[in-house]
């Protein structure tokens, strides 16, 4: 079902005013620089907040409308909060059957355990969230949103207080919700690399306004996002479909429309469609292809624009390969020592293991972009 | 100081129903006032919260006098509440609650429009983004947070109708069987130089209270709710 | 048959005396509801089902006659208060009580308070006929009934008060302490009036028991108790 | 209903004194004992908090008698007392003070434990962490934040400190000028049936205690303390 | 002040047990995943932790002692706690001045601006606890652990509810402040970036044990702390000398002892000490020197070490140049092509831009590691 939201919400010295639909599948990335609005954003959608005006129709539903304010409870969205909110009167358990309880529950009764084991939650049953650490309380919060099974999930910042590694465990999960129940998500996160590795689609949230929406892919190759961001973590999103695996180095190849590359195995069926986000400080460009080198991911291509970066030593190239766009960071030193221009062939060496590792299939009903 | 023969206990359970009785209808009708009061913006609330406390500030005798003037067959209500029940409110158990529960509001509101308010809307959110109604979120959520703010309510009303004579001596009468609590009977032992018979009566009422509020605070503190 | 009696609180103990003997005689049960009269008046006019009253003073029977709440003619004196000045300390009290009056060691005394209680009035009397009122004032402690005077006084919190003799003499009071008792002359009579109330016109018990009030059977008791009985206008009890 | 002239109002600034005293006596004894049962994890909490809320449960006019008892000069408490100062603690304003203060304890501790529990530590961590002593955090952190439980325990203390007039009669003694308050005077009238008088008095009490409320709460209302 | 530590804290279910000291100056990392006793460590060094039980020495104050509690606000320790914990009666103002009223004051009073200018703080002065952001809540709860002014700063993930941008911006003037004030910093973290971005020292906590303590260099060096961290962001640190700049193109030349590289615009004067972290998935190797290539640092090298990691498509290779280890990720396809062997020379290519912006120098007193 999709969301459609025309709000307007005024606080002291703060005005949001967002028009965007939000697929009905998949994941929405929800993204900018603190105090843009994110939160805001959510809690209107979720309705908790009596100060927002406009409309919010989800599917067949209007949740908000000018005579009409759906409670929170019966729009059944899940939300997972920026500080955790577990119910201090209960135990970590508790907190879980609190929302296991009042789930709508149409399949098996396995999905508890299910989320109980996907987010290691047993261990921490019978604390109190004043015996949890920040990390575990954010994980017990976001295993009871799952366990409440909403029709719309929305989440903030729920991975910020997680080490890489639980992170790393937690977010590929998170990636096949909407697949696997048919709910889409609305993911608020500083991290690009969460939005790579998780988001179809990103809707970028400025000083209260959306200053970008759109597919990941064309959303991130924009030059000019790099302002909601900073420089250091943008990059360009690469799609393809599976060609080959090799087992034994646990590689998969990635056909990128004519060119085919390599990245670290994900377990996909060939013909499978994949998403690779290459950041651009993890591109090189040599005017020949160079032997020798570990890199061995090559691609040919063209440069189409060139920014120098004033008051830096960096430079950014766009180059169009296998008819997409991939983005390169290089020095300025680099640009002059190899006369790069506009239009000029090159090979654009991007480092295998430069790929994200949970580069994950696309939502498969997801038309969106 | 003569005989030390155990006093009527009659008065005593007539208390004690008194108590429970008053302190359970102000449960109900105080949670959802204090409620009221914890969460609105409307500009009546500090009317309201001020008038919630006015009771208190009459002398209980007074106060009495005003409820046994309101509730006599003579007045407006009086004369309704007769005609629609067939009995009155002044000297009947049935009056007395009223007028203990019009007594005892504030002891009751105040502290739970202050456990409400510092629970806050935060845990409420939470709940309702888990599907629970807003009855379900009171109860499941708001009250065991709250749980603090019900033990003072429920201490204080309870106690304080244990005690309190003034109004009940007015709007019941003193009548055996039917309104003479044991306060009252204390309070004539005591008047009449019965002193024998106050001390063992005042006795039995402490340690009984006593054991009550033992009960309730050990209950508490096994089964604590922090907000830290 | 059976009646409700408002009965005011000095007489309480006496009443309390007086319903197994009536009940022996008469069969009926009497069941007492007390107070103190300010408050048994009003809430006889909120319609409180009282049958009769016994009342502390001769006003609100009087009072309550004109309102129409109590049966015209039914009132009569049941009994007489005595006045007794006491200390619960035995050494204290020597023979005349204006000697302890008048000792500047003296911290309080207590009476009962003269609007309310008609044995407080009477202690007024006492004191301004000995002419000890306005001397006495910043160490007069007040009591809201006689009761709660005699309290004062027999926890030590007062040296000495005004309480009833008939509290003093109660088996109650341990019998201790030092008294004088006030000489009759010193204040105005404090009668008690008792009377039919409208609620009761027809209540047989009530009326059997105002009339076994005046019985000789009933007058015994109620003289044990330290109280007087009222001849008549004409003659002064002794 | 005779004459409508005001009555003696002396009683009334009696009374407005003995709250006021009263609360202040109350804010300073029961602010550290209710703080100590908030944070406490002595066995002795639930004791020491049921015997708290003991004077609530008897009758006011035979906790009266009781502290009559205590502090008459015969006693030991009495008889120190009068060595120590002169006077005695009966019948004297002082003697009143002691007496409401012991009467309203319930009201002060009770909601100031619960508010100060609700703030639990976090705060006053947070405070230590910015150099804040313990005094400091308490006046600048935790007493802010558990303004709502001040305000709730002022209310109930100070309400029923004007409206109380059992214990304060007993003890007290009902001396003009020094120990008759307001409510035993609105009691008089009532009994004496002076139902004009008793009316004007209630009528100025209920005014100046509408007054003093609805300030509170406005301030409150304009400078509020949220927990969420 | 060096600050000894000889702890024990005994949970429900969770015991610590740590013996360390922390240097006087710069800034240590408290380094693990979650759940490991980061919080719970930081709190008894604070005084929050009453179950602590053992020896807590700064300097010349035993702080925690056998018969012995020295009360947090007598500690002088500054805490930036997990969840911001502002006065929610007090404006974000009223935050700043609690804390600023009660600090130590020597100095004068412009910190106090200082402070508000570089967390941009002026713009939420009149607001309300309630009323902010996560990410600006804890802008003002690190503003206002600041202007205490301790003598000892802990800080709990100050920076994990902030936007990238923002991070970049506060973590260089956090870096300084040792330094500046001389003030020793317990930085709990997640992020590796941070560590290395940060740190002068790490210390691993895991499951309440310090499971390793050194040097940044060192400690990250190790091939056994991906356990810690999840590989993909481990690396090694070099230590360098400013040889240069080069003003036009916004370069740093850094010296390693006998090799050069460049690295984007660090204002320092030649001859100052730095640190640069060079992460093992940006390292490439070559049998040769390429040509016409934009990668710039070619670092002339010999394999020490190689550890295929099985289950994955990658090997690390442990590389020493100039006297000092880079630690490689490449794909274990590309040992295979470039039939790679322990002790054989390679050249380690490092793009210039892989090198953290924030590079950061060495705290002038320190001689920790
Ligand atoms: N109740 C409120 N009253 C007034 N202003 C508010 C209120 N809540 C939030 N704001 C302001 O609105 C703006 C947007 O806040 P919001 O919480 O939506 O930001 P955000 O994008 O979620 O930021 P972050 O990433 O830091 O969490 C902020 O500037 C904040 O200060
Ligand atoms: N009050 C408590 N009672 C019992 N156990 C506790 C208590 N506080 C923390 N714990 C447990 O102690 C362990 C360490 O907690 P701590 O908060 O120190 O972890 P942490 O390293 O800070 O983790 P995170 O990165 O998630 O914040 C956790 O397993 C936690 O559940
Ligand atoms: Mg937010
Ligand atoms: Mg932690």
């Amino acid at each position: 079902m999709e969301l459609t939201v025309d709000l307007r919400v005024d606080l002291a010295d703060f005005s949001l005013e967002v028009r965007q639909a939000f697929a009905s599948t998949g994941i929405t990335a929800l993204f900018g620089p603190s105090g843009g609005g994110k939160s805001t954003l959510l809690r209107a959608i979720a309705g908790f907040e009596r100060r927002a005006a406009g409309r919010i129709v989800f599917g067949e539903e209007e949740w908000l409308g000018p005579d009409r304010f759906v409670p929170t409870h019966r729009r059944g969205v899940g939300f997972v909060f920026q500080d955790a909110r577990l119910f201090p009167h209960l135990s970590a358990r508790g907190n879980l059957d609190y929302a296991w309880k009042r789930a709508a529950k149409a399949e098996a009764g396995f999905f508890f355990d299910d989320v109980v084991g996907m987010l290691d939650l047993a261990p921490l049953f019978s604390r109190r969230a004043g015996q949890l650490s920040g990390g575990e309380r954010q994980r017990v919060a976001i295993g009871r949103t799952l366990l409440s099974r909403p029709r719309l999930l929305l989440m903030d910042e729920p991975l910020a207080s997680l080490d890489t590694k639980r992170k790393s465990e937690i977010l590929p999960y998170v990636a096949r919700l909407p697949a696997a129940f048919g709910i889409p998500i609305i993911y608020v996160t500083h991290a690009l690399e969460e939005v790579t590795q998780l988001a179809d689609r990103i809707v970028a949230l400025e000083a209260g306004r959306a200053v970008a929406a759109g597919g990941v892919a064309e959303t991130l190759a924009r030059l000019d996002l790099p302002g909601v961001q900073g420089r250091f973590e943008a990059g360009a999103v690469l799609a393809g479909r599976v060609a080959g695996q090799d087992a034994a180095l646990q590689l998969t190849l990635v056909d990128l429309g004519g060119m085919s590359i390599e990245v670290p195995g994900i377990g996909l069926s060939p013909g499978a469609e994949v998403r690779l986000r290459v950041r651009a400080r993890d591109v090189s460009l040599a005017l020949d292809r160079p032997q020798g080198l570990s890199i061995r991911n090559m691609l040919d291509g063209r440069i189409v624009a060139m920014a120098p970066e004033a008051d830096t030593a960096y430079a950014e190239v766009l180059i169009e390969t296998a008819g997409q766009q991939l983005r390169a960071r290089i020095t300025r030193a680099a640009v002059q020592d190899l006369q790069l221009r506009e239009g000029q062939p090159v090979v654009a060496l991007v480092k295998s293991v430069a790929f994200d590792r949970q580069a994950l299939p696309r939502a498969p009903a997801d038309g969106g972009d | 100081m003569a005989d030390m023969e155990i006093p009527d206990l009659g008065p005593l359970w007539l208390t004690i129903r008194l108590a429970a009785v008053t302190t359970v209808v102000l449960l109900v009708l105080g949670t959802p006032l204090a409620w009221w009061l914890a969460h609105t913006r409307s500009r009546m609330k500090s009317i309201i919260e001020a008038v919630t406390a006015l009771p208190l500030v009459l002398p209980p005798t007074v106060l009495g006098f005003y409820l046994l003037v309101l509730f006599s067959p003579n007045s407006t209500l009086g004369g309704l509440w007769l005609s629609a029940t067939g009995s009155t409110l002044t000297f009947t158990f049935t009056g007395l609650i009223v007028a203990s529960a019009i007594y005892s509001l504030p002891f009751m509101v105040q502290p739970l429009q202050g456990a409400f308010e510092a629970v806050g809307r935060g845990p409420l959110e939470a709940a309702a983004s888990l599907r629970a109604g807003p009855l379900d979120a009171f109860l499941t959520v708001a009250t065991p947070l709250a749980l603090r703010g019900y033990i003072t309510a429920i201490v204080l009303t309870f106690a304080h109708t244990i005690g309190e004579f003034g109004v009940v001596l007015m709007v019941g009468g003193n009548i055996p069987g039917r309104t003479k609590v044991v306060s009252i009977q204390i309070y004539e032992h005591v008047e009449t130089i019965d002193y024998a018979s106050a001390h063992v009566l005042a006795a039995i009422l402490l340690v009984f209270s006593f054991s009550v509020l033992m009960a309730v605070y050990t209950l508490n503190r096994r089964f604590p709710v922090h907000a830290g | 048959d059976e009646a409700l009696v408002a009965v005011a609180a000095n007489f309480a103990e006496v009443a309390e005396g007086l319903f197994p003997i009536f009940k022996d005689k008469t069969g009926h049960d009497i069941i007492a509801t007390i107070g103190s009269t300010g408050k048994l008046y009003a809430q006889t006019l909120e319609g409180a089902p009282f049958d009769a009253m016994l009342s502390a003073d001769t006003a609100t029977p009087e009072r309550l006659v004109a309102d129409g709440k109590a049966v015209d003619g039914s009132s009569f004196t049941y009994a007489v208060g005595r006045l007794a000045l006491w200390s619960a300390n035995p050494a204290r009290i020597d023979g005349d009580g204006r000697a302890v009056l008048e000792d500047p060691e003296l911290r309080y005394v207590a009476i009962a308070n003269p609007s309310l209680a008609p044995y407080g009035a009477a202690a007024r009397e006492t004191l301004q006929a000995l002419g000890l009122w306005e001397t006495l004032q910043l160490k007069i402690a007040i009591g809201q009934n006689i009761g709660q005077t005699f309290s004062m006084v027999s926890t030590g919190a007062a040296e000495i008060g005004f309480v009833a003799l008939s509290s003093v003499l109660s088996p109650r009071a341990g019998g201790q302490g030092s008294r004088w008792d006030v000489p009759q002359e010193f204040h105005e009579p404090i009668r008690q009036d008792a009377v039919l109330l409208e609620h009761g016109a027809d209540n047989m018990a009530a009326k059997a028991f105002l009339n076994f009030l005046r019985s000789p059977e009933a007058v015994k008791v109620i003289e044990s108790h330290g109280y007087a009985i009222w001849q008549g206008d004409e003659g002064r009890p002794d």
